[in-house]
């Protein structure tokens, strides 16, 4: 019992490591390599949790996100960004560094936040509730340092991974919740694809701010 | 032989399916109007019906008025589109096939909708939201113009950032229920969580509401999460607009206010009450000021929602049971103020043909009765008598001066402000000289006069069992 | 209805006659004192009569522009003027009719007949007659509120505003003249000068466009009408002097129970105060010059600073009274 | 004291005529031609109210009732005591006198923009003064502002009336929000908002201090108390003319009620200095409406004005009562109180009846700037008595009405010393002076209205052509101007029939009958201050008859026309007359300068140059600037600085939603 939770604890350690290499990366592509990493130990992190605590229904969700955010996503995201020919740019709006610091600070906040609650109470580790919190703050952080919608939806897509690790880790969470989130995640997909397309179609870019010039009652 | 509750949420969803399948549009209209009708049957079966706490679903004073008011505005708005949506057809913004999908689509959100508000699972809340949100994102996206697409994606991404917050709160509320009612469903379900919250962990409470007060307060529209409602309200479709406005945005809060209910439970935990109030005066006051500059009809009047929401919130934050039912009763007026704001609008809309202040003068003198009905309606939004939605505001500063006199200045200020403008655009919209085209308005006048009629009901005479449930329902809300 | 109350009655009605009789006579005294200081002859006493009896003589021209308020207006300021003078005290305090108006209807009365005056003087619709009545307007403006703080202050002194009663007051206790009675003093006095036209307010004499308030407003009556204004302006003066004399110097005057003896000591008293009264405006109108009309607030205003010192005193001595 | 039979007849009364207005209101939304029954409607509907009224009044009895209406478990209370009933005679005076101007109106003058709207604003009115619960008041206070603004913006056209508009409904909800204020302060948390419950628990002083501000706020604004008036010379003249009459003459007189009903009923027994805010305030309101009425030009506007001094005065009066009765002056206090009923009464009076005049002017000529006007009292001679009565009424000169009412105020003023508060009995001169300045102002300005409108020469071809207005308007105007002259030589016994409500309110009344006469009129006691109206007036009435027939009989009869004089430069041209403008010349100069710092500017063309010269003269409005336009440009200006939020990218919208969350964490993270 002590070793499973090691092991499920250092791999959502490494998931963290991992969301802060996708701060840390400067190009798109390297961006969604990151990404596909964390998907993956996210699978294997759900995988272990399936076995050790012996709940099968977890396989489930593991496939899900080994397959789609490990694989289909990034692979999907690879085309659209060589197609568009951005695979390469860097679109930071802070440095590197400003960034990876105000992400400590992040993690800072979620440990200060999780000590208060009394160790017994909560139906996981005080601590892996705080990398998942970490996780998806990380995440939503991502999504604001980067002015691309590929990246943007790469960020969004890292805050459901931490969702994921932390509903997983939550014991006897119904199965209801994962099926949904994997439901959810997947009509997110195909609103997102549907979006980059017409995007594509209509401004050859996919930078946000392409969009925001036309904005209400600028007309 | 099913419940009411079920009905209200199979009846939208197996309607869905049908009109997806119907080939032609007209017929999906109608096919629309008929399931609503449908809707709105199951939910007065429910409003008279038994009050019921499963395991899955719960119908008690809260809500059971809440899907009253979204089958009704649900059937209002699918009549309203019956009648206006053709109109969309000729002048080619909408071709059949998206007709078709937008029915489908209105079913779907519909029964979404019904879902988060029958739900007795925080987990089954969360997934009816959700849905209706995404069902929504494509509805605003319909039109395929450069605005529309960008309303849609800004929409699309705060909502689901909105989403995922939510949703790690909704992880956190059942981490602080695990241990006291044990592994599994009970710890979701919401009448248990609500019954043990006493013994509840309430750090982890804290930050559970946190994150459910960022993640529904985005689709509450509450400043500064705020930014998606204007621009989904200006460029989708005018029937949705009003569903937003009148429906989501209320079902957001509903969700909110159960949780807080949950905290209102847990004594030692963090007191939401401040929050709320600074979030709903700064929604409040915000959004007063920002109608002064809207050039754009629609989106002057999701501004107008902002406010209106920003004071529930504040109502339900001052809470106490004069407060509370201030609030539930706003909300309730609100809604169905706003959506037949939304149904004049529209036919504004096809009269002059924009959607634009500048372009819209002397409706009095060229459609006199339209004129008419908008004028009330403004009116009555702007929180003046005979109207429902004074009897709430007046609960609201009354009470508030009661209680705290200097803090009661700030509501009142931002409505002025509001009203200031609110006044402002009525008069130049119906008054003066006509300016630009007039032409016939083909969409059917009786939602509109319908919602108005019910907000002058209220406004003179609430009946005693409504007043029941809003008492109860602010009782819980404590 | 006994011989007594019919005696009152008579005795009213003889002050309505007397201040009427005495009316010309007392600008008479002021013409004539004038003129003496100005070392010329001066018309005699008498000429006031004189002069509104030719007047009554000759016809009355009246402009085509007039309307039958300028016809009517003369003999209502005629008849207001004229009552409002005969419900001052004046040989006698306790009257018939003395409560039948107190120091504000009094004021009023004659804002009436102010009013009328300079309604007639802008109904023939000449630039004159509105300079006038427009300058009449705003001089009353600023005689009113000081006129005021008097009467508060003679409330304040006698717990009456009832002129009867006010005289009872001072007779019963003539040591009560305080300074804050002689400053409201001074204060009427300025009051009455401007209301009655007076210099340094106005000339009664010139007719030199630009300075002249009360003729301009008269400008176009003529005849009769014109004899019945200028009976009202010399009323008008006389009820001013026999206010400040039964104010301020009731010494003399018959009390409420008096018989006819102290009627006629009073009417002596009365008739010759009066005259010192015309005498002293005569010399005080010599020894100073017209105003500008814009200085007028500035002159008015000593009127009104006086008036308040005086509330204030009367606060102070009431304080210690108490 | 509810006598069965009074009530049952109180029930049927008010339903059926509040019933007939409603069928009023519908008819005329229905059908054009049933706008011409509104006024014959809204007449009887009058009657009937205003004899119900009268009943109550004079019976010193109450009405009341309730109806499953409104609020929950409060229901609608409707109560109607000599205090509601006092008013409700004065409002359905008014309407039923603008009902009887409005009948004589051309058909071609009825819209359904104006028709519709005067039951509903009448009835609203009357419910106002019958509702005994802080929602129904405000319910139909704010229904009575929403249907006046209505009838104020029926000339849409005009922008000035929607700009009136607009400033008059902002005005009336903030006024509403602060009596909501007051009303919530009086109800406290529990939420009892039936007037019996806040009488059974009236607030503590300081809650009191903040309702009685909250009150003056709000039934100042609806008054026209400086610094709230500056809708009303906008929004009342911008009306059609009868309803502008109801507005100013009835509609202020709501505001009056509000304010009594909450600082003489609800807010329980007074401090003494409840009275200063009243007192200052009117005081500075009377001065200050009438300083803008005598510099203005237009017809209906300085009417307006002069009904903020009104206000003003009413507002002083019922201050000085609350003064003497927080010092138990019952006297004094019955003093006060009687001058502000009767002046309320009497400013209803002439206010109608100057308004329906200027409606009439306006109906012949089309005008209603005094400089286009002139010598209508030949054009419209009828119309030119009835409004010169109304003017020398409203100038409070004997006998009429005006004066009865400003000389018990002058009584209750000159009792002011008495007052042991130091602030109280120093103010009282000051009050006098500043009543006095405004009363002989009220002079000035009505004889500059009157003589330029009516006397002289006419101006323009339209005064020129002139001509009466119909029957039905004569009659309007002549019942008022009637009630003027009655009400001015009956003030004895007005106050006397008025002395059971004062009694009820202060605790004592005017010695009745106590005078010399028994319809002279006594403050205090015989001894002190009488005046007897129509004694004045039968001398008055002697010495002039005998005066006409003595000059008649001595002098030479004869009258002769012929050119004016004018100091033997006449100039026929109307253009030389003194203007309205003119006639303010030296008030302005010596008053403008101060309040409105004035400045006069002359350009004269070099010598030799045939140019003509030119005047102008600048006035500023201090009260506009700094409490209506200041505060709207920050708004303005702040509306346009948030509206750059509109305006971000979705990273920026993402970036403040992130900023909340973390901000929310930070703070559960310190909170303990």
């Amino acid at each position: 019992m002590k070793l499973a939770y090691e092991i499920s604890h250092l791999l959502a350690g490494v998931m963290l490591v991992v969301s802060f290499a996708q701060l840390y990366q400067q190009r798109i592509a390297a961006v969604l390599n990151a990404f596909a990493a964390q998907s993956i130990t996210l699978a294997l992190a759900v995988a272990w949790a399936a076995w050790s605590e012996d709940r099968p229904d977890l396989f489930i969700t593991a496939t899900i996100a080994f397959l789609l955010k490990g694989v289909l996503i990034p692979v999907a995201l690879h085309r659209t960004v060589t197609r568009l020919g951005v695979h390469r740019e860097v679109e930071k709006v802070v440095g590197v560094g400003m960034a990876l610091l105000v992400g400590l600070a992040l993690c800072g906040l979620s440990q200060a936040l999780v000590v208060k609650i009394a160790p017994v109470s909560a139906g996981l580790a005080r601590d892996e509730l705080a990398l998942a919190m970490a996780i998806v703050l990380l995440g939503f952080l991502m999504m604001i340092v980067r002015r691309n919608a590929v990246t943007q939806v790469v960020g969004f897509m890292s805050m459901e991974n931490g969702l994921i690790l932390a509903a997983t880790g939550a014991q006897g969470m119904p199965l209801v919740v994962e099926v949904s989130v994997a439901f959810s995640v997947l009509i997110a997909l195909f609103v997102f694809a549907v979006f980059v397309f017409r995007i594509r179609e209509r401004f050859d870019t996919i930078d946000i701010e392409a969009l925001d010039r036309m904005r209400g009652d600028r007309r | 032989m099913i419940e009411a509750y079920q009905a209200v949420v199979l009846v939208p969803y197996a309607a869905a399916l049908v009109l997806a399948a119907l080939p032609s549009y007209r017929i999906g209209a109608v096919g629309n109007v008929i399931a609503s009708a449908l809707a709105f049957a199951a939910g007065l079966w429910l409003m008279l019906g038994p009050q019921t706490v499963g395991s899955y679903a719960i119908v008690d004073e809260f809500n059971v008025l809440f899907v009253a008011i979204n089958t009704l505005v649900g059937f209002t708005a699918a009549l309203f589109s019956a009648s206006y949506i053709g109109h969309e057809i000729e002048t080619g913004r909408l071709s059949p096939g998206f007709l078709r999908f937008y029915h489908a689509m209105f079913q779907a959100m519909m029964g979404s909708m019904n879902l988060a508000l029958v739900a007795n699972n925080i987990g089954l809340m969360w997934v009816g939201l959700e849905l209706a949100t995404l069902i929504t994102v494509v509805m605003v996206g319909l039109y395929r113009t450069p605005q529309a697409i960008e309303a849609a994606w800004k929409y699309f991404i705060l909502a689901s950032v909105g989403i995922s917050l939510a949703f790690f709160g909704t992880i956190l509320v059942y981490l602080a229920g695990q241990p006291v009612l044990g592994e599994g469903l009970p710890s979701m379900t919401w009448s248990l969580l609500q019954a043990a919250a006493a013994r509840m962990d309430p750090a982890l409470l804290d930050l559970a509401f946190i994150f459910l007060l960022i993640g529904y307060g985005t689709k509450v529209g509450l400043a500064p999460l705020h930014a998606w409602l204007p621009d989904a309200h200006a460029e989708g479709p005018t029937p949705i607009s009003a569903v937003l406005s009148g429906l989501l945005l209320n079902v957001a809060l509903y969700a909110l206010l159960r949780f807080k209910m949950l905290m209102a439970g847990q004594p030692s935990a963090l007191d939401p009450g401040p929050i709320m109030i600074v979030m709903g005066l700064v929604s409040l006051i915000f959004a007063a000021f920002m109608l002064y500059q809207r050039r754009d009809i629609k989106r002057f009047f999701a501004y107008s929602s902002i406010e209106h929401m920003g004071l529930m919130v504040f109502a339900f934050g001052m809470g106490g049971p004069l407060a509370n039912f201030a609030g539930l009763l706003h909300m309730a007026m609100h809604s169905l103020t706003k959506s037949s704001i939304f149904f004049a609008v529209g036919h504004v809309a096809q009269a002059k043909g924009t959607q634009r202040f500048a372009e819209i003068r002397g409706l009095s003198v060229t459609h006199p009765r339209l004129a008419v009905a908008f004028a009330l309606a403004v009116l009555a939004i702007a929180g003046l008598p005979p109207f429902g939605v004074f009897a709430s505001e007046f609960l609201i500063l009354t009470t508030t001066f009661a209680r705290q006199p200097w803090l009661a200045l700030l509501p009142a200020f931002g409505l002025l402000v509001g009203f200031g403008a609110l006044l402002l655009r009525l008069q130049d919209t119906i008054f003066g000289e006509p300016v630009g085209p007039a032409h016939r308005v083909d969409a059917s006048s009786v939602p509109m006069v319908m919602h108005l009629m019910l907000v002058l009901a209220a406004g003179l005479y609430l009946p005693p069992v409504l007043v029941g449930w809003f008492r109860r329902a602010a009782e819980l809300l404590g | 209805m006994t011989l007594d109350a019919a005696i009152q009655f008579l005795a009213q009605g003889a002050q309505m006659f007397l201040v009427l009789l005495i009316a010309p006579l007392a600008v008479g005294v002021t013409r004539r004192v004038k003129a003496r200081l100005m070392r010329r002859q001066g018309a005699p006493l008498m000429q006031g009569y004189r002069d509104l009896a030719k007047l009554l003589r000759k016809e009355s021209v009246l402009a085509e522009s007039a309307s039958w308020l300028f016809r009517t207006a003369p003999y209502l300021i005629f008849a207001l003027t004229w009552v409002a003078a005969a419900l001052v005290p004046s040989f006698a305090s306790g009257l018939m009719f003395n409560w039948a108006a107190d120091v504000v209807a009094l004021v009023a009365l004659l804002g009436a007949a102010r009013a009328l005056l300079a309604l007639a003087g802008m109904d023939v619709g000449t630039s004159f007659g509105g300079i006038g009545s427009s300058r009449e307007m705003m001089i009353a403006t600023l005689a009113e509120p000081a006129m005021m703080l008097i009467v508060l202050t003679l409330a304040i002194a006698a717990g009456t505003t009832r002129l009867a009663g006010v005289a009872d007051f001072f007779i019963a206790e003539p040591l009560a003249v305080r300074v804050s009675l002689a400053l409201s003093l001074v204060a009427l006095v300025i009051v009455a000068l401007a209301e009655n036209a007076r210099i340094p307010v106005d000339n009664p004499v010139t007719h030199l466009e630009l300075t002249m308030v009360h003729e301009a407003m008269v400008l176009e009556y003529s005849g009769r009408h014109l004899a019945l204004i200028e009976a009202a302006s010399m009323l008008k003066l006389t009820l001013y002097l026999s206010l400040l004399i039964c104010l301020f110097a009731p010494f003399g005057m018959a009390p409420a129970a008096a018989g006819i003896g102290g009627w006629l000591i009073g009417t002596a008293a009365w008739s010759s105060k009066l005259l010192l009264g015309a005498a002293l405006l005569g010399v005080w109108e010599v020894s100073i010059a017209k105003m500008r009309v814009f200085r007028l607030p500035d002159f008015l205003g000593v009127a009104f600073v006086f008036a308040s010192i005086a509330i204030l005193l009367a606060y102070l001595s009431r304080g210690a009274a108490e | 004291m509810e006598r069965p039979g009074q009530r049952v007849l109180g029930v049927y009364g008010l339903g059926s005529a509040l019933g007939v207005l409603a069928v009023a209101a519908i008819l005329a939304t229905l059908t054009q031609a049933a706008l011409a029954l509104v006024y014959p409607l809204c007449a009887t509907a009058a009657i009937v109210l205003g004899a119900l009224d009268l009943q109550v009044l004079l019976s010193d009895g109450s009405l009341s009732g309730s109806l499953p209406l409104g609020l929950p478990t409060i229901g609608l209370r409707l109560r109607l005591d000599p205090l509601s009933a006092f008013f409700g005679v004065v409002i359905n005076g008014g309407v039923l006198t603008a009902s009887l101007y409005g009948v004589g109106l051309d058909r071609i003058e009825l819209t359904r923009r104006v028709e519709p709207l005067f039951p509903i604003f009448a009835a609203a009115m009357n419910l106002v003064l019958v509702a005994d619960d802080a929602y129904g008041f405000l319910f139909f206070w704010e229904l009575m502002s929403l249907s006046s603004w209505a009838l104020v913006v029926a000339r849409h056209t005009d922008p000035e009336a929607r700009h009136a508009g607009h400033v008059y409904l902002m005005m009336a909800a903030l006024g509403t929000v602060s009596l909501l204020f007051a009303f919530g302060g009086l109800a406290g948390p529990a939420g009892g908002y039936s007037f019996d419950a806040i009488r059974a628990h009236p607030p503590g002083p300081a809650v009191a201090a903040l309702v009685l501000a909250a009150a003056l706020i709000g039934c100042g604004s609806k008054g026209g108390l400086v610094p709230l008036h500056a809708w009303l010379p906008l929004a009342h003249p911008a009306a059609p003319s009868h309803v502008s009459a109801l507005m100013s003459g009835v509609m202020t007189k709501v505001a009056i009620y509000g304010f009594m009903r909450i600082a003489f009923d609800l807010l329980g027994p007074p401090s003494w200095w409840w009275a200063l805010p009243p007192v200052v305030l009117g005081a500075l309101t009377a001065v200050l409406g009438l300083l803008y009425a005598v510099l203005d030009r237009d017809l209906k506007r300085v009417l307006a004005y002069s009904t903020i001094e009104n206000v003003g005065v009413i507002f002083v009066a019922l201050g000085l009562a609350l003064a003497f009765k927080a010092n138990a002056f019952s006297a004094a206090a019955a003093v006060a109180l009687t001058a502000a009923l009767l002046h309320v009464l009497n400013h209803s009076w002439f206010k109608s009846l100057l308004f329906l005049g200027a409606g009439a002017v306006l109906h012949a000529t089309g005008r209603r700037d005094l400089d286009g006007l002139g010598g209508l009292i030949r054009t419209m001679p009828r119309t030119a008595v009835l409004f010169l009565v109304g003017a020398l009424a409203i100038s409070a000169l004997p006998p009429l009405n005006g004066f009865v009412s400003e000389w018990l105020l002058f009584q209750a003023v000159l009792a002011g010393p008495t007052l042991p508060q130091a602030s109280l009995h120093f103010a009282a001169p000051a009050i006098g002076a500043m009543l006095a300045l405004a009363a002989a102002l009220a002079a000035a300005c009505f004889v500059r209205v009157y003589g330029t409108a009516f006397l002289g020469r006419p101006r323009s071809v339209e005064a020129a052509q002139a001509h009466d207005v119909g029957a039905a308007q004569q009659v309007a105007m002549g019942v008022l101007a009637m009630l003027c002259i009655l009400g001015g030589l009956l003030g004895g016994p007005l106050a006397a029939a008025l002395s059971p409500l004062v009694t009820r309110i202060v605790g004592g009344a005017l010695a009745a009958g106590g005078g010399p006469t028994p319809l002279s009129l006594v403050a205090f006691d015989a001894g002190r201050s009488v005046y007897d109206a129509p004694v004045i007036a039968l001398f008055v009435a002697i010495a002039s008859v005998t005066t006409l027939v003595i000059v008649h009989r001595l002098s030479e009869r004869r009258t002769r026309r012929g050119p004016a004089w004018d100091c033997g430069f006449p100039d026929p041209s109307p253009a030389t007359q003194y203007t309205a403008s003119s006639f303010a010349q030296p008030l302005r100069r010596v008053y403008g300068t101060v309040a409105f710092s004035a400045r006069e500017t002359v350009t004269m063309p070099p010598p030799g140059d045939r140019a003509a010269a030119r005047f102008s003269v600048v006035l500023v409005d201090h009260a506009w600037r700094v409490f209506y336009a200041a505060p709207a440009r920050a708004v303005l200006d702040l509306s346009l600085r948030l509206n750059a939020l509109q305006f971000l990218t979705i990273r920026r919208y993402l970036v403040l939603m992130f900023g909340a969350l973390v901000i929310l964490l930070a703070i559960a993270a310190v909170a303990t």
